[in-house]
């Protein structure tokens, strides 16, 4: 039983449209628990900043307002050990989802960001068997993330020896920045037959390769709702073709109804994964039907989605 | 506002807010709730005395967010790994502090983009370090931030230790008048016979001191390390220095009201948290809490005015 | 109160003409030497050959205009600025020579400055830690506690200034006595020479007073004492020889006694304006017009009146000049008709735009007048500052030169220059001549009767008691109120002191 | 030749704003060097139009750091998103509502301007602190009215924005206009003589009957309408508006500034050097990244660069 229990989302960013969906769906399912009489409370807490430490003192909060059980969106996966370890300690269920934390006291629902990367480049050669140039737009300098998808994109590109990165710059997971820092690069490349991406950049690519004058190559999406309208516009204009992929904001969902099977005496090994989200050719059209115009790709679990995961896991 | 106001503001707010926290969340008032309240604030004050140093020079330093974020990755690194070349690599970070000092003296530089610079160097340096999360606290200062001294917790006894430290330094000791004095009017001193550009490297030099503590104290708190862990702290430590009854110019500062406007910033955050206000507004509330303890500021001086004030304001 | 009379011996002109650049005789080796010392600045030539000594127990006068480079000078002999020629000598305690500003520290010579040099932040007992290097370790507080509390007790007896007080929050005039207090306190290495650059212009009376006895003790003790002043009767007073600087030169050097006032002036190179016949306050009264100006204090002032706000210094006049100040500007369409304008006194924080020409400086209030549709009309503005710049003698010879190459005198040309070039009524004046030479000042008297003349209202708040007493009328403050109106005849020295005193019970 | 002109060419080095365009030029150099020349049109075409971004947002800043120490504008980056959320929001991609939207745009810069501004003259609060606070209510504001959702622009209003004019980008057009007329209000106009003694010396400024308090007021409320107007022309110009678009103008504003050689003492403002610094900050992140250096080297580059300029640029300040 447990409708006496009260679960936090603790996140510590919120300034973008992935965020946004994450705490709509979180917010959707929570309320909709509470009022089902499944659990007391699903609050959600956000920082201002996109800071661990500013997370790490929310957390401690958390433990203050005496939670049962705290689900986080790590800022930085190790950072917040100091804070995860005393919630434990406090007799607090802890489990994270997307950014992840290494403590081992907490649940991990990790998504395989390096297979994300690798993914991409795997399916740029099955596309183009000649291989080519590639240009790499990567995330936020220093973070979690960012190192892990180009580690994966590193490894397919050493598996796929005709493709080379020509390019490497930062955007930031914003359309405008990689909108910028392409359009800096772009003068200086030999053609790029691909772009590679981590999420939330490939319209920006896609707009500054065009003002360049360029044939736009292959630019892997990120399941942003602007991006697969693009790319349909392309499509229906030209035959464009390309993959997208990324997490569902909605993971947060699962974390969620893990976080309340444990509570529910479920077995639940501590590292769950689950699948990124793919959107191709042939789902463009119902995936781009179903995301809410100038939103992200999303999907929202329920409680037996969570315990088939459990299952599966098992 | 005169030297008994400056310090009397900055402990009524606190007390105002500590009372505030009590009331929300009774659980707070125990050994426990303290020092859960505050052990993320130690690192911050020392962070807010480092800024305090600069400020009290006349300049500002942009880059102490920065700083800190460097200093953790060293520690949770090289101070981890090898504490020799640790050690080495810190202390060479304070002089690079000073020598910052005596260079703008020297050339006249603006303080504020020598230290937007800087913020940008030691960002770069922390990125090659730790591309990635990561680290190891040194085990002794992991146990110097866990310990539990009796009857009064860890955060609480630090923060007095470090007020009464840099007080005395800075407020009491001969050469801390003289730093103060550069503030004040730094031809006077020259004219007196003292080089101006020495001063103005000790200030720096305390202020990389304080800095690095701030860093070292970080990650025994967080267990490791990134790039950006602190990169807030730069303005967090400026609005702890005004919140402290500092002001930007004239060598108008004070370490105790340092000390007390960082815990105030720390305890706003928490007060918001058990406020569990709309995601929406979370942000949002962290604006209004500061524009609302700095108000407070006005029924002070309105109290205290003098034309003087109101010429400067019209 | 110094009468002139009494030390003023009458000598002809002729006499004058014999300058000599060392000191006339020394009783002592001296402390201080200066030989044929140039300092240039770019083409000004602010020390152009200046040869001095003083010895133990002397007391030098340092007169000249604004600009004479007297400034200049004291900051050769203190060390603090290396000529470009000559050199500087100073005789250590173990007998040696010595130069350079640590050589002058060790030597004994203290400075205090034209321009306040104290540091606002920090209390009165840490103001002298700045310029003691030997107050540290355990227990510095008490030593300097100790060490500014007695020479504030022996120079300003009644003073009521607390070792502990905040600088900033002290009077200009409390500022000036620490700084005074400061330069004859003890030491490691007690004071020998104390350069005093016109420590006075912000003092009222009866304190001036009290620091010009102590340096006759200073001095009778066998201190020595460089004294710089515009009120030739202080020098008189207190100097045992006077040196009259013009122009980067020293042209004249004798003993108090063989001057006078008179020949004093004249060889600074003033067109002597001899002293103005006193208003004849009847047929004033009659020219003057409406009452213009009523503040809720009590200040009033008509058409074309020139209203003295007297009493001792700190008392609320500036604050109450102020505050008119601010009531009655500030406003955008106050902008183009002002109905006030102000000159400052204290410069630094109240007049001077730092990092502008002189140009820009002396045109700042009256601009807004010269703008078509926001823009400014340069040549206009240039005529006007070329206009103002003959009318009241800037000495420069580039209005485009930055105002801080100004001396202090010409710098408050300038301030007198951006106030009048306006065309408000009422012109509000807080101790505009300080630091202004006599021939300046003279001037500027006669520039205030014309406006007030032509109908412009002067409110002017000044330390002197022989400015206010050409005021038609007075209004004398104690304690931050208005103690007594005087008018007509009854505008005298004495009336204005019992006035200022009443009740005080300190007087000094 | 005559010699007015040679000296005017020796004189060069000592202008504030030489060093940013210098430091451009070999930048631009560097790149292009790499691809034997191919590409320079095509990076000075880039560099022009998004340095026009960070000149309009750099110029803000430029009237409030003038205005002395302490004065700088935190809220930017977050004016400019609530702009541009509310704008893209009201004009829903709809051609008729462009110059509407336009209105709102400037209408939430006033908004951002009037609040900084009462915020610091009625409740006393340092311009830095101020300025950040607001910034975290105006980010509140952007994410209750749209939930961070990219709404497109309209057709047109994009195309404008991508679009350029016999070869000149119409974002730089717009950049250097604006670069213009700032600098005729600071050089020649009164307003500019006032920021300047307000910047130098409050007390003294508002003694010689400066209406400071005005100027103060305008400053903010300048400094904030060019930050709404750059959120909606960089929404429009990059596909809509999202919730993080501001962020990175905040240290770029206060570079430009720097770098332009205005003195960050107040007082003395520089407007061709807020080109410079703009051109300077694309131009190193380019060659950065065209040279293939890693984000920690490029870190460390463009902070030495930045510092190296100002080093370099700094001198004993001329009479103006
Ligand atoms: N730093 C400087 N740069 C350029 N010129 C200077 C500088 N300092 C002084 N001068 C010039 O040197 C000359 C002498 O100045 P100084 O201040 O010594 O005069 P002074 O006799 O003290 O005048 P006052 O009575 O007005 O204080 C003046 O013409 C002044 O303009
Ligand atoms: N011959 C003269 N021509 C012009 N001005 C003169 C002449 N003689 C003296 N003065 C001015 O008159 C004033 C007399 O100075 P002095 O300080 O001796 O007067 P005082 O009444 O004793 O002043 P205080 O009350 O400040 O001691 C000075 O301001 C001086 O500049
Ligand atoms: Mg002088
Ligand atoms: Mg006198």
């Amino acid at each position: 039983d447990t409708t006496d229990k009260r679960i936090a989302l603790s996140n510590n960013y919120a300034g973008n449209s992935w965020r946004q969906a994450m705490l709509e769906s979180w917010e959707k399912v929570g309320s909709k628990a509470v009022s089902d009489g499944i659990v007391a409370a699903a609050d959600a807490f956000t920082t201002s900043e996109n800071q661990a430490t500013e997370q790490a003192a929310q957390i401690q909060n958390m433990i203050l307002q005496g939670y049962d059980a705290i689900v986080i969106n790590a800022a930085s996966p190790t950072a917040l050990n100091g804070a995860v370890k005393e919630a434990c300690d406090a007799g607090i269920i802890v489990v994270s989802f997307d950014g992840i934390v290494t403590e081992p006291c907490a649940w991990r629902i990790a998504v395989d960001f390096k297979e994300m990367g690798r993914q991409q480049v795997e399916y740029l050669a099955s596309r183009l068997p000649d291989g080519g140039n590639l240009l790499e737009i990567r995330g936020l300098a220093g973070v979690f993330v960012d190192d892990e998808i180009h580690a994966g994109i590193e490894q397919g590109v050493s598996e796929n020896a005709s493709f080379k990165i020509v390019g490497s710059v930062h955007g930031d997971w914003a359309q405008d920045v990689s909108q910028k820092a392409v359009a800096g690069i772009l003068p200086s490349l030999p053609e790029i037959v691909g772009v590679v991406t981590q999420g939330g950049d490939g319209y920006g690519a896609a707009q500054a390769i065009k003002a360049a004058g360029r044939d736009v190559p292959v630019i892997v999406m990120g399941n942003r709702q602007d991006e697969m309208k693009w790319w349909a516009e392309a499509r229906d204009a030209d035959g464009y073709e390309t993959l997208s992929l990324s997490i569902a904001p909605g993971v947060g969902t699962l974390a969620f109804w893990v976080a309340q099977q444990i509570f529910d005496g479920a077995e639940v090994p501590k590292d769950l994964t689950v699948p990124f989200l793919k959107v191709t050719q042939d789902t463009l059209d119902e995936t781009l039907e179903a995301t809410p115009e100038g939103s992200v790709a999303n999907v929202e679990y329920s409680q037996a989605d969570a315990k088939a995961v459990i299952s599966d896991a098992n | 506002m005169n030297g008994k106001y400056r310090i009397l503001l900055p402990v009524l707010s606190l007390a105002f807010l500590l009372a505030a926290v009590f009331y929300l969340q009774p659980r707070a008032m125990s050994y426990f709730g303290l020092n859960l309240l505050f052990n993320l604030a130690v690192p911050i004050a020392l962070a807010t005395i480092a800024q305090m140093m600069i400020m009290m020079v006349n300049d500002i330093d942009l880059s102490i967010g920065t700083f800190v974020s460097f200093v953790a990755c060293v520690t949770a690194t090289f101070l981890h790994d090898t504490p020799v070349l640790g050690v080495a690599i810190l202390l060479a970070a304070i002089l690079a502090y000073a020598g910052l000092g005596a260079l703008i003296h020297i050339r006249q530089l603006p303080a504020i983009v020598v230290t937007l610079g800087m913020s940008f160097v030691w960002g770069g340096l922390a990125v090659l370090l730790l591309p990635s999360p990561g680290g190891t606290a040194p085990v002794w200062i992991r146990s110097l931030m866990t310990v539990k001294p009796p009857l009064v917790p860890m955060a609480v006894v630090a923060c007095v230790l470090i007020a009464g430290i840099s007080h005395f330094l800075i407020m009491r000791s001969s050469t801390g008048t003289l730093l103060r004095a550069v503030g004040g009017n730094a031809q006077a001193v020259a004219r007196s016979g003292w080089s101006v550009a020495k001063l103005k490297a000790g200030a720096y030099a305390l202020a990389g001191f304080f800095g690095v503590l701030s860093g070292v104290c970080l990650v025994g708190l967080t267990t490791s390390a990134d790039a950006n862990i602190a990169l807030r702290y730069t303005l967090l430590s400026i609005a702890g220095v005004i919140l402290g009854g500092g002001e930007f110019t004239g060598g108008k500062i004070s370490p105790v009201g340092a000390v007390i406007g960082a815990l105030t910033l720390a305890l706003a955050g928490s007060f918001l948290s058990f406020m569990r206000l709309s995601p929406d507004w979370q942000i949002g509330a962290q604006g209004a809490i500061l524009i609302l303890v700095l108000a407070v500021r006005l029924l002070f001086s309105r109290r205290n005015r003098k034309w003087k004030e109101a010429a400067q304001n019209g | 109160m110094p009468r002139l009379s009494s030390r003023t011996r009458i000598k002809g002109d002729a006499e004058l003409q014999q300058a000599t650049g060392a000191g006339v005789s020394a009783p002592d080796a001296p402390l201080v030497a200066l030989t044929d010392a140039r300092v240039h600045f770019g083409a000004v030539r602010a020390l152009d050959g200046v040869s001095l000594t003083i010895s133990p127990g002397e007391c030098l006068g340092l007169i000249g205009h604004n600009g004479a480079g007297k400034s200049t000078a004291v900051n050769v002999i203190n060390g603090g600025l290396t000529p470009t020629g000559g050199q500087v000598r100073y005789l250590l305690a173990d007998g040696r020579d010595g130069s350079g500003l640590a050589d002058a520290q060790a030597c004994g010579i203290r400075s205090v400055f034209q321009e306040l040099s104290l540091c606002p932040n920090l209390t009165v007992l840490e103001s002298l830690r700045v310029i003691h290097r030997d107050l540290t370790g355990i227990g510095w507080r008490k030593v300097a506690q100790g060490r500014i509390a007695k020479a504030l007790a022996e120079i300003f007896p009644g003073h009521q200034i607390e070792p502990g007080m905040t600088v900033g929050e002290l009077t200009l005039a409390e500022r000036q006595m620490v700084e005074i207090a400061a330069g004859f306190s003890d030491g490691r290495m007690p004071a020998r020479l104390v350069i005093l650059d016109e420590p006075t212009s912000s003092l009222d009376a009866a304190i001036a007073r009290q620091l010009l006895s102590h340096i006759n003790t200073f001095c009778a003790k066998g201190g020595a004492v460089i004294f710089i002043s515009h009120m030739l009767g202080e020098v008189f007073d207190v100097a045992t020889r006077i040196d009259v600087m013009k122009d980067g030169r020293i042209i004249a050097s004798k003993p108090t006694s063989e001057f006078t006032q008179q020949g004093l002036i004249d060889a600074m190179g003033h067109v002597a304006a001899e002293k103005s016949a006193a208003r004849a306050p009847g047929s004033a009264k009659t020219e003057l017009g409406e009452e213009i100006l009523k503040t809720p204090e009590g200040l009033s002032a008509r058409k074309g009146e020139i209203v003295g706000l007297a009493g001792l210094a700190g008392h609320g006049q500036a604050e109450a000049l102020a505050r008119f100040y601010m009531s009655r500007s500030g406003k955008l369409g106050q902008v183009k008709q002002p109905e006030v304008a102000f000159v400052a006194g204290d410069r630094g924080r109240d007049g001077v735009m730092p990092i502008w020409s002189i140009l820009r400086n002396l045109t700042l209030t009256h601009l807004p007048s010269l703008t078509n549709r926001g823009l400014v009309d340069r040549d206009g503005e240039r005529r006007l500052a070329a206009d103002w710049r003959s009318r009241i003698g800037i000495r420069t010879d580039n209005m485009d030169n930055l105002i801080l190459s100004l001396s202090g005198g010409n710098q408050q040309k300038v301030l007198f220059a951006r106030a009048l070039a306006s065309s408000a009524p009422i012109v509000v004046m807080d101790d505009p001549m300080r630091g202004v030479d006599v021939g300046t000042k003279q001037e500027a008297y006669q520039l205030i009767r014309n406006e007030a003349a032509g109908g412009r209202s002067f409110l002017w708040y000044s330390t002197e008691t022989e400015e206010v007493c050409q005021c038609d009328r007075v209004f004398v403050f104690r304690n931050g109120r208005i103690s007594a109106e005087l008018t007509g005849d009854n505008i005298n020295e004495e009336n204005i002191l019992a006035a200022s005193f009443e009740m005080q019970g300190v007087g000094t | 030749m005559d010699k007015s002109f040679v000296l005017k060419l020796t004189d060069l080095p000592r202008r504030p704003w030489f060093w940013a365009f210098a430091a451009s030029v070999l930048a631009f150099g560097a790149t292009t060097y790499l691809t034997d020349g191919r590409g320079g049109a095509g990076l000075l075409s880039a560099a022009l139009t998004f340095a026009a971004f960070s000149a309009i947002v750099g110029l803000g800043q430029m009237f409030v750091i003038t205005l002395g120490p302490g004065n700088v504008d935190l809220s930017i980056p977050a004016t400019m998103t609530l702009a541009a959320t509310l704008a893209l929001k009201f004009m829903h991609g709809e051609t008729a509502l462009v110059l509407p939207g336009l209105g709102v745009a400037l209408l939430v810069g006033l908004g951002a301007g009037g609040f900084n501004y009462a915020l610091i003259r009625l409740l006393r609060i340092p311009p830095i602190i101020a300025t950040l606070s607001a910034s975290f209510l105006y980010q509140s504001l952007a994410i209750w009215s749209n939930r961070g959702l990219r709404i497109k622009p309209p057709e047109v209003l994009a195309d404008f924005t991508t679009g350029s004019f016999f070869g000149i980008p119409n974002m730089t057009l717009i950049g250097l206009l604006i670069a213009v007329l700032s600098w005729i209000v600071l050089e020649r106009s009164i307003f500019g003589r006032w920021v300047s003694a307000f910047g130098q010396n409050t007390r003294a400024a508002r003694l010689s009957g400066v209406p400071v308090e005005v100027v103060r007021a305008v400053t903010y409320i300048s400094s904030a309408v060019l930050a709404s107007l750059t959120g909606y022309f960089l929404a429009s110009f990059s596909g809509g508006a999202a919730l993080n678009m501001g962020a990175e103008y905040l240290l770029i504003s206060i570079a430009v500034v720097v770098i332009g050689g205005s003195s960050i003492a107040g007082g003395n403002s520089n407007v061709p050097g807020i080109w410079g610094g703009a051109l300077l900050m694309f131009l190193i992140v380019s060659m950065l990244n065209s040279y293939g250096l890693g984000a920690g080297v490029r870190l460390i580059m463009t902070g030495t660069i930045i510092i190296g300029i100002v080093a370099a640029a700094s001198g004993k300040g001329r009479a103006v």
